[in-house]
């Protein structure tokens, strides 16, 4: 039934809010290796839709399958998913070491200092990295969450909005790093409004209105080999 | 015998309380949805409307 | 799995210990509680441990809210609660977590509130300290299980102290009145079947509610 | 459209109905229940008073196995079976405590004492009316159906609690006075004529609850079109 190249797949996804039905019966897939970006307006729902598909909201009806299984059916599962939100997700009185020592461990990596040393020193903090996280800057805050949401180097990322309050040269950090991760055949989907952002760095580019995805939401087979080779070449 | 009748009026007046407010939330539910039909009604006037005029 | 547990819990006393966010309201409430109540007894010596006993629960009911309330205020900034779904644990390990700081936080009150009352109803808890220890333990526990599912429930609604404390007052009456009739045993020093019963009856209470907990505590934490 | 046209049709039956009950069980309680010896008429308060009782417990149970299936299945049909058993639970444990109190007063002179069956019947009052405070404070859907399920489940595990710690305290209400056959026979039909009405309000406050939420899905719809 799923399709196995696929790394998330939502079927007839809806999602309701209070009296709003903020996702209507949507079909989506993303093939594993691909870039998706999700455009749309303030309040159509991007946020919502990446919390449905990373299973941190349960959908109204319909299902989310991740690499075709299943997403909220075993909580060991939830190391295929890294996620970045517009909250930190970082506990403000614990030091930049500790907070991704903490997510380290309860991620169950092997060497949790070591790994906290590695991407501290990639996201380029390691002077800080005993200040506690409410007495850094935004933008900083910002790169330590991408950091912790890559701390189990998961096959699928999902952002919401990264690039916004990103100045210039973060945002080039950002969309490096971003870049790099596909190299490496990992899954990548991001919400934005930006549309310069989108057409630079990824594959497909989705719209979200009133409730309904518009773009291709499921690709064909073939298209995606396509994407594939292009990524392989 | 005033005992038994104080507790008898008691479940009396509880189920006619009620009753009431049964009734009071049915008369509410059909003026909602009086309003709604006429307004679902009068959406379907204007788009058809609408449709004869393009 | 239970290295993860600790590392929660960890979490939890470590924020606590820089922010203190909990602790000394709840100690100091329970000192005012303890001091008022005691303000209040006149009695003579053969009633004071029932008293004392029934205030002493209380006086721990009380105080102990204002930790329950707090329950994973940790969590209630920067998204971090979604943080902690979105790692791969049951959401009962969550929950045994939550459970373990509230827990740890009415022992701590315990420890406070035992040797004050001693002090001020003039009443010796601490004869029979282990006797104490296990009535206290397990009270906390049953209280700590319960307090931290309701908790839960409760989280986010408008008016939350007021329906907290509405909620968890009459579901935890049985704690309070095992409580109190155990420690009244242990303070005229009778600690055979009678308080061994009431002892079982708080074991009963604490399993009932922790595993109750850890079944249902999924499902108030879903989106 | 049609869904509410119906409810016309059943309000003779329903009115008719209670009122029959309602009168019978007062003359039958009046005049053809014998005379308690040492309690006088006071006693007949029993049958209004034993019936409501046993309205609000069942009332609790039921309450709880509607949580328990709206749990395992997510339908909403559940949760408004779960809504109006509190409601009618929490309107029969009101009157327990009433018609209680009113017998305590001519019993024992006085309205109020903490036995434990007392205890426990406050505590029945304060999880109903907690569970409708919670309720109050959620918007109508999912969530709430989900909390209100935890909710009552964890309180009918805690109500044989209670009622356990309370009775170890000892007390003084009757647990189960002899009775004449006759009385037993009075008794019997008052709890079959009160479970029936409360039934049927039942039956049409979770149909009206059903008929409320339709309207509401239908706003919705004609707000998004």
């Amino acid at each position: 039934m799923t399709n196995q190249k696929s790394a998330i797949q939502a079927q007839r996804l809806s999602k309701r809010i209070g009296d709003r039905r903020v996702l209507r019966e949507i079909d989506l897939e993303i093939a594993e290796g691909e870039c998706v970006a999700l455009t749309g307006s303030n309040g159509t729902g991007k946020t919502t839709l990446l919390r449905c598909l990373s299973a941190i909201a349960r959908p109204t009806s319909g299902k989310v399958y991740w690499f075709g299984r299943p997403a909220a059916a075993d909580p060991a599962q939830r190391r295929l998913i890294g996620m970045v939100s517009h909250e930190s997700r970082l506990y403000a009185h614990l030091t930049l070491r500790e907070n991704l020592v903490f997510a380290a461990r309860l991620f169950s990596v092997a060497d949790p200092g070591e790994r906290a040393e590695q991407l501290l020193k990639q996201i380029g903090l390691v002077s800080l990295a005993d200040r506690q996280v409410g007495q850094i800057s935004r933008g900083m805050g910002q790169r330590l969450a991408l950091a912790r949401a890559l701390i189990h180097d998961p096959p699928i990322l999902l952002l919401d909005e990264p690039f916004s309050g990103l100045d210039r040269s973060s945002r080039d950090w950002l969309a490096r790093l971003l870049h790099e991760r596909r190299e490496q055949g990992r899954t990548l989907c991001f919400s934005t409004h930006d549309e310069q952002q989108t057409g630079q760095i990824a594959d497909r580019t989705l719209t979200l209105s009133g409730g309904f995805l518009t773009g291709h939401p499921v690709v064909a087979d073939q298209s995606m080999e396509e994407n594939r080779h292009r990524h392989a070449a | 015998m005033g005992t038994f009748m104080m507790a008898y009026l008691a479940v009396w007046l509880a189920v006619v309380f009620y009753v009431g407010r049964l009734g009071v939330r049915q008369h509410r539910l059909q003026r909602t949805l009086h309003t709604l039909q006429e307004r679902i009604q009068r959406d379907a006037d204007q788009r058809e409307s609408l449709a004869k005029s393009a | 799995m239970a290295s993860k547990l600790w590392w929660l819990i960890h979490k939890d006393l470590v924020i606590e210990y820089r922010v203190r966010q909990a602790w000394p309201a709840m100690l100091l409430l329970g000192i005012i509680v303890a001091v008022v109540f005691n303000l209040q007894m006149d009695l003579l010596p053969e009633q004071r441990p029932a008293a004392a006993g029934a205030l002493l629960w209380l006086a721990i009911l009380f105080a102990g809210l204002v930790a329950i309330e707090r329950t994973g205020a940790a969590e209630q900034q920067d998204g971090c609660w979604d943080g902690l779904v979105l790692f791969p644990l049951p959401s009962s390990l969550i929950y045994v977590a939550k459970l373990a700081v509230n827990f740890i936080a009415l022992l701590a009150l315990e420890c406070v509130l035992v040797p004050l009352f001693v002090v001020l109803a003039d009443i010796p808890l601490l004869r029979h300290a282990w006797a104490m220890l296990l009535v206290a333990v397990l009270g906390s526990l049953g209280m700590a299980a319960v307090g931290t599912l309701v908790s839960a429930m409760t989280h986010g609604l408008r008016q939350r102290g007021a329906i907290l404390s509405l909620l968890v007052l009459p579901l935890l009456l049985p704690v309070v009145l095992a409580g109190a009739e155990a420690s009244r045993l242990v303070a005229v020093g009778d600690v055979g079947t009678q308080w061994w019963r009431w002892v079982q009856f708080l074991g009963a209470f604490a399993i009932v509610f922790t595993t109750l907990g850890i079944v249902l505590f999924g499902f108030l934490v879903e989106e | 459209m049609g869904i509410i046209t119906t409810s016309k049709s059943g309000r003779p039956v329903l009115w008719t109905s209670l009122v029959a009950v309602l009168l019978t069980g007062a003359i039958v309680a009046m005049y053809l229940a014998p005379t308690e010896q040492t309690m006088g008429d006071v006693q007949r308060v029993m049958y209004v008073h034993i019936a409501v009782a046993w309205l609000a417990l069942l009332g609790f149970v039921a309450m709880a196995a509607c949580g328990l299936a709206y749990l395992l299945s997510r339908n909403l049909w559940w949760d408004q079976w779960s809504m109006a058993t509190c409601e009618i639970g929490w309107l029969c444990s009101t009157l327990t405590l009433v018609t209680g109190s009113l017998w305590a007063h001519a019993a024992w002179g006085t309205w109020w004492t903490w036995d434990p069956r007392l205890v426990s019947s406050f505590i029945l009052w304060a999880f109903y009316s907690g569970n409708l405070i919670l309720r109050s404070g959620l918007d109508d859907g999912p969530q709430r159906a989900r909390l209100s399920a935890v909710l009552v489940i964890i309180g009918v595990a805690d109500v044989p609690l209670v009622v356990m710690a309370t009775r170890w305290f000892r007390g003084i209400h009757p647990v189960s006075p002899a009775m004449e056959p006759s009385m037993r026979y009075v008794l019997l039909a008052s709890m079959v004529g009160l479970t029936a009405i409360m039934t049927l309000l039942l039956v049409r406050r979770r149909t009206q609850l059903q008929h409320e939420s339709l309207v509401m899905q239908l706003q919705m719809q004609a707000d998004e079109n």
